[in-house]
């Protein structure tokens, strides 16, 4: 009876404030909107330029050709991707919100377990099935926004992880470049001659919990895959929680961070510390720095312009702890992420919104796309834009790269993952008391049919 | 101008209660006071009539009109505060034209009004000031101008005058009987300084515990006090009351503080209820009704001189009786010189005798 | 005569009242009761079970208090620790004190030095928290910050505030941020006590510190103990510390409300979320009613 | 006031003062001194470079401008004039009226507010104001903001309130004025150093607001400026600092100026009497 009153107190008061709302524009034409977290002039302007000076004008005009007025508008959102995730959720959770989303691929299966997206061809229909461009992306970066064989949306790219090193400081130290380490030991070895060089942090390898997915990304999947694991078991479908593996995985941080001091676990546990690793890398104060490409393409440009970048900034691929002994057998690992769009299952026009992504993702807004922001492309008919080193991480590492699972357990587990490494590397547990933390908070995550240990030696 | 009637009022707070039973007429144009000590429950009985307390049961009658449940602004009343209540953020003319502003008075009508009536208050010249830029006295009148402003059917005042230095009261209190003279206002007057009730009222009513004690003109409450509570209340010095009991076999009153007897004389005829041996009475005698002298009699009490007091015109004298301290009044300049110890005779044709329940007997 | 007794009718109060009683129904109320709800369930915002949320009856409460691991960093047990550590330091010791002696220091003063001091703190306490937490990141920075460069030129060394000390580090800093509504309660309060009073013990030769023990605290206990209670609720539920240190390193400084962020927001697990939330109401429930019966033992004793 | 103080007393309040100003004015010196700096880092140092153009660049921001000029003026404004008048209504009928527990009833609604104004209600109020139409909506963010606000605000004007001497309305009341006119003549001009101060602080809390503002609004061009402050970032999402800091600068300048025109006019002071 209360919900009854309340109602009535609702409607009342939703009647007032109706007729206070501004009455949207009725008419023939057809608005899109579409978000990302994206500011001109600010985080990801590139984006908004390539939207609204290119995807924008060809689509409308494309549109009109076909007799459709249509009008696309990016609504910009300049909070954090927490913030933004939340928006998604909340507008699609009550049949609202823009037509496309940017998304990042790790969010894809707990929104589709939730009811809150739909696959592209249950909104889109024989439009989608039917386009050209699939045969141009390959089937995993396909499903970097897919989810148990469904397709939820298309990426906009994906990337690869490898170590940058500043050639001066590597000069300095009297190491031989080009530099490539082979296994754990060099790179640890060549980690204690820039510390008896003088150099201050000789490596930075991400960890904790203030990094949140980069730590997940281009810290602890990195030694993990070095150690010969994934942290899910493909085959099985079980979550490894306890291995040999994990334990020389968290050794490895242990040596790095506790042991010989070799990193500053400070930048890995402040709230900006990637922030500053960064800077403390352009100011030649780290060694080694295990990043994305993006680091390469973005994030250092901040503090260096391009010739010098070029000119000290080097990059090697991330060895196995030894020659072979890498995930899969691998003598070298990485690992590749990826955003994407996806299409609102409630849009009013999803054959328009999906002509929008489609157009998007054409070769030549694509080609348009590398000569703003050379990145490594989606389509395989698109090459990195006019740089060189991009184009030969890609080519070294795509071939070697693994993905994320696709679960919705995944972002918590991924964060155990980060608080794991966050306890060993601040000293709180020893990496057999971490695991078996890991072990317990997974377990009671997603089951214990879901997981698996394998046997210390 | 109208009449106002309680009938058998009672209010109660919690378990306290405030007003009893209390039945009471003021006559149109006449100013009763309200008297006694704080806490008896005339500041009640006043915002009873004012409407600002609903009593628990009896009746109200402001003229014909019962007003027993009605709000105040339907009553018709005007009251003046103890604090003034002037408003702090109006100027004098804002504060006295209220009451008419919110009976909808024009703007300039009220205008007129308010200047005509500071003008009889005498502050005419201060209607542009606000109350902190006054003096204390002007205040007061300010509040009594913003009271008359608007003909009211009867006026109430609580304590209007406390908050004013001796001086300044004394003025006003002149000014006060002047305008209730010469406007005939119908007027509840709470106080609880006597001479204020004896210099204004035309009655008195006196109350405690929320009872009335006393209804009198003051002449009347000051000479014949119904009860210990009103003789121990009226009168500066207050009259003396010494406890005593009856002795049948001497014929005697014995004074309780030192044992005196003190023969009944011509009190014995006045005494107007059968009394018993040993019944505990109270002998009330006014300060100014008792002569001090050297030698014993049959009216006197001894007693110690304790302390004299020169005031002027008269002199108060405090004798130890026993215990008890008894004040003395003398007319004269200079005292004749006492011995120490003294012999006090009463002017039993003015002595009063309580009985055991405080009430009148003689 | 002091009996307490209303001006108005309670029909007359009722309308006064009609507009706060249809916010704090729809918009508190209404919510509250709902995350009360919530905190019996396994709602979440995104996954299976927000689809399909089931009642999980207190399983969420019992999670919070489960013994073996409460303690560990990043736990229930953990953020309360640290939130009483916190609301000990920055809200009794830190605004509390700050505001009583900043306020007696400055007690029948008027004056420049008075206006100066309280808009500066008033500064504090009314910038918006994104700009606070941009300043005092400056302010704290272990290389370039203002706080270090002040020490080291002292010679009192370098410290690295935010990730030797964090807690001391939002303890000072929300000492800082909050102090001015202290400061303004007590010197308002310290207005209310007569002259006279304190001029009574200037004549017998009492101390500043003996007038303030002897003569102001008594009088001024009902107002601390208000300000104790309000203080002290703020305190339990502020967040900016956040914007700050995001509840780092290794949860260092991660207060209640901040594990209430962690849950509620990063994987939208609201059921939890909510019943952390009610957990908090009563502890904050309890403390109230402690400081309200200490306050009514004060008002009979007085 | 001429009181006889000992010298060392008048240099003990001078260090005193010392002290205590500088503790609350070191965090805000790189505030004061980065915005108009060419380059900015943590430091606070005098500007090598005495520069205007980081305002320069944040007024071409257009984003940004209409979130501080347009959009926060309409949130803070709307909540401040929502909050003073329902708490100065509700505040006075409290202190008015005789319910029973009311005192208990103010501490419960500010635990309420307590829990409500936390992140764990995101959700519910979320819902709350997409069934009444308010997602995306400045009214949305007023209304929900106030509904936090108000306990709190309540709890601070009753002090202002009670001050007020009873016989005020009483005579009011005998010389024919209604309820209404009561509190428009006389409660209301008396607390109004009351109002104030619940308005600054009403004013001050919806202008520094973020996750609300996030959770409701939707167009950026309807963002406080909170949530604009975010633009100010490099394009791999770090700080600009010299940016960031001309923005925090003229973010803030409005509260300030909002206090020191409402502590000279009515002077920013709390009632001694706030004794429950």
């Amino acid at each position: 009876m209360l919900t009854k009153k309340f109602g009535s107190l609702l409607l009342v008061l939703a009647l007032i404030l109706v007729a206070a709302a501004p009455v949207l524009a009725q008419g023939e034409e057809i608005r899109l909107t579409m978000t990302c977290r994206c500011v001109a002039g600010g985080v990801n302007n590139n984006l908004v330029v390539w939207l609204n000076t290119y995807v924008f004008p060809t689509f409308q005009e494309k549109m009109a050709a076909e007799g459709k007025n249509v009008v696309v508008e990016l609504v910009e959102f300049g909070g954090g991707d927490e913030q933004l995730k939340e928006q998604y959720a909340l507008d699609l959770g009550v049949g609202a919100g823009h037509d496309l989303f940017a998304f990042d691929g790790f969010w894809v299966p707990e929104f589709v377990e939730a009811g809150l997206l739909k696959p592209l061809d249950e909104i889109a229909g024989e439009a989608v099935t039917s386009w050209e461009g699939w045969e141009h992306i390959t089937p995993g970066i396909q499903s970097i926004l897919g989810y148990q064989g469904k397709l939820y949306g298309i990426a906009s790219g994906t990337d690869v992880r490898q170590i940058f090193y500043r050639t001066d400081v590597f000069e300095q130290a009297g190491i031989e470049m080009p530099w490539q380490p082979t296994s754990w030991a060099e790179l640890l070895d060549t980690a204690r001659a820039l510390k008896e060089a003088g150099v201050e942090i000789p490596l930075q390898v991400n960890a904790g919990t203030a990094m949140g997915e980069a730590t997940t990304m281009q810290g602890w999947f990195m030694v993990l895959l070095g150690a010969g694991e994934h942290m899910y078991d493909f085959e099985d479908g079980k979550w490894i929680v306890s291995s040999p593996a994990i334990l020389n995985a968290l050794n490895f941080y242990k040596t790095v961070y506790l042991d010989e001091g070799l990193g500053d676990a400070r930048m890995q546990l402040v709230a900006d510390g990637r922030d500053r690793s960064f800077q403390a890398f352009a100011e030649g104060r780290v060694g080694m720095l295990v990043e994305g490409d993006w680091f390469w393409r973005s994030a250092i440009l901040n503090f260096l312009d391009v010739p010098t970048r070029n000119q000290v900034v080097g990059w090697a691929k991330m060895p196995a702890m030894e020659p072979g002994k890498g995930y899969r057998g691998q003598d070298f690992v990485t690992i590749s992420g990826g955003t994407g769009w996806v299409l609102n299952p409630n849009t009013e026009h999803p054959l328009e919104a999906w002509e929008l992504l489609a157009h998007m993702s054409s070769l030549d807004a694509q080609r348009a796309w590398e000569l703003i922001q050379p990145r490594i492309n989606f389509r395989d008919d698109v090459p990195v834009g006019g740089d060189p080193v991009m184009s030969a991480m890609a080519d070294a590492l795509l071939p070697l790269t693994t993905v994320r699972p696709m679960l919705p357990a995944y972002p918590q587990i991924s964060y155990e993952a980060q608080l794991m490494t966050e306890r060993v590397v601040s000293g709180e547990m020893t990496p057999e008391e971490a695991m078996a933390a890991y072990a317990e908070a997974v377990t009671e995550l997603v089951g214990e049919e879901n997981v698996k240990s394998i046997p210390l030696q | 101008m109208a009449q106002i009637t309680l009938e058998n009022v009672t209010k109660t707070f919690g378990a306290v209660t405030a007003v009893d039973r209390v039945s009471l007429t003021i006559a149109e144009g006449e100013l009763v006071a309200l008297l006694g000590p704080s806490g008896c429950g005339k500041t009640t009985t006043l915002r009873l009539i004012a409407g600002l307390e609903i009593p628990d049961s009896g009746r109200i009658f402001i003229g014909d009109r019962e007003v027993t449940r009605l709000p105040p602004r339907e009553r018709d009343v005007a009251m003046v505060f103890q604090d003034y209540a002037l408003y702090p953020h109006m100027n004098l003319m804002d504060n006295i034209g209220y009451p008419l502003k919110v009976r909808g008075v024009p703007r300039e009508e009220l205008r007129q009004r308010v200047q005509e009536v500071a003008r009889r208050l005498q502050i005419g010249d201060l209607l542009d000031r606000r109350p902190s830029q006054i003096s204390g006295g002007q205040q007061q009148r300010a509040s009594v101008a913003r009271a008359v402003v608007h003909e009211a059917q009867a006026f109430l005042f609580d304590e209007p005058l406390s908050n004013l230095d001796a001086k300044l009261r004394l003025e006003a209190r002149a000014f006060l009987k002047h305008l209730q003279h010469t406007e005939g206002v119908t007027a509840a007057y709470v106080t609880h300084d006597q001479a204020e009730a004896m210099a204004l009222a035309d009655r008195i009513v006196v109350m405690n515990h929320g009872k009335i004690m006393q209804i009198g003109t003051p002449l009347d409450v000051y000479r014949n006090p119904q009860n210990t509570f009103v003789a121990a209340f009226i009168g500066n010095p207050p009259m003396n009351l010494l406890p005593c009991h009856l002795d049948m076999a001497q014929g005697v009153l014995v004074v309780a503080a030192n044992q005196a007897p003190l023969d009944l004389g011509l009190l014995r005829e006045r005494i107007r209820v059968a009394l018993k041996d040993g019944d505990s009475l109270t002998l009330g005698v006014r300060p100014e009704n008792i002569t001090l002298g050297a030698e014993p009699g049959p009216a006197a009490i001894p007693g110690k001189i304790y302390v004299t007091q020169p005031l002027g015109g008269e002199t108060l004298v405090n004798v130890e009786v026993g215990d008890q301290l008894v004040s003395v009044r003398i007319f004269t300049e200079e005292l004749p010189p006492l011995p120490e110890q003294v012999w006090l005779t009463l002017d039993l044709a003015r002595t009063f005798l309580y009985g055991p329940d405080g009430e009148r007997i003689v | 005569m002091e009996q307490q007794r209303g001006v108005f009718s309670s029909r007359v109060g009722l309308a006064f009242l009609t507009p706060a009683l249809f916010f704090v129904v729809v918009f508190l109320l209404f919510p509250f009761v709902w995350i009360f709800y919530l905190s019996f369930t396994n709602q979440t915002l995104t996954g299976a079970s927000a689809l399909s949320p089931s009642f999980v009856g207190l399983e969420n409460y019992a999670r919070l208090f489960d013994f073996d691991r409460w303690a560990r960093a990043g736990e229930f047990g953990s953020a309360l620790w640290i939130t009483i550590q916190f609301v000990l330091g920055s809200a009794l010791l830190g605004q509390a004190v700050v505001g009583l002696t900043i306020a007696w220091a400055f007690y029948r003063r008027k004056g420049l030095l008075r206006e100066i001091v309280f808009t500066l703190a008033v500064l504090a306490w009314i910038i918006p928290d994104v700009v606070v937490a941009f300043a005092w990141s400056a302010f704290l920075d272990y290389e370039q910050g203002t706080l270090n460069a002040i020490l080291g030129a002292l010679g009192l060394g370098r410290p690295d505030w935010l990730f030797r000390y964090p807690l001391i580090s939002i303890i000072l800093f929300n000492t800082w941020r909050g102090s001015a509504f202290s400061i303004l309660l007590f010197s308002s309060a310290l207005e209310t006590i007569p002259p006279s009073y304190v001029e009574t013990a200037d004549v017998v030769g009492a101390s500043a510190w003996q007038k303030f023990r002897d003569i102001l605290f008594p009088l001024l206990r009902g107002h601390i103990l208000t300000d104790l209670i309000l203080i002290t609720l703020w305190t339990f539920n502020v967040f900016t510390p956040y914007l700050l240190t995001g509840g780092g390193p290794t949860f260092k400084t991660e207060v209640v409300s901040i594990y209430i962020y962690r849950t509620a927001f990063k994987f939208f697990e609201f059921g939890k979320g909510g019943a952390i939330a009610v957990v908090v109401m009563l502890i904050n429930l309890t403390l109230a009613m402690g400081y309200l019966a200490m306050l009514r033992r004060q008002k009979a004793s007085a | 006031m001429n009181r006889y103080e000992s010298p060392l007393a008048r240099v003990g309040i001078v260090l005193f003062t010392m002290l205590a100003a500088s503790f609350f004015a070191l965090p805000l010196l790189w505030l004061a001194t980065a915005p108009f700096d060419a380059r900015v880092n943590l430091t606070v140092h005098i500007p090598a470079e005495l520069t205007l153009d980081n305002f320069r660049a944040v007024f071409q921001n257009s984003f940004a401008v209409r979130a501080l000029l347009v959009n926060n003026l309409i949130i803070a404004g709307g909540a401040m004039l929502t909050v003073a008048t329902v708490a100065t209504l509700a505040s006075y009928g409290l202190s008015r009226t005789r319910i029973p527990g009311r005192d208990i009833l103010v501490y419960v609604l500010i635990l309420f507010s307590s829990v409500v104004g936390g992140t764990a209600a995101m959700v519910p109020l979320f819902l709350l104001a997409y069934h009444l139409g308010l997602v995306d909506t400045h009214i949305g963010v007023i209304l929900v903001m106030s509904g936090g606000l108000l306990p709190s605000a309540i709890f601070i004007m009753r002090d202002f309130v009670d001050t007020i001497p009873r016989s005020y309305e009483e005579a009011a009341l005998v010389f024919g004025a209604s309820p209404l006119h009561i509190f428009r003549d006389i409660a209301f001009p008396l607390v109004r150093p009351g109002v104030a101060v619940v308005a600054i602080w009403a004013f001050v809390n919806a202008w520094g607001a973020f996750l609300i503002p996030v959770v409701l609004l939707r167009s950026p061009h309807n963002m406080p400026a909170s949530v604009a402050l975010y633009s100010f970032y490099s394009e791999a999402g770090t700080p600009v600092h010299t940016l960031v800091a001309a923005y925090a600068f003229l973010y803030t300048i409005p509260v300030l100026v909002l206090y020191l025109i409402v502590n000279w006019r009515f002077g920013f002071r709390f009632f001694g009497g706030i004794k429950r």
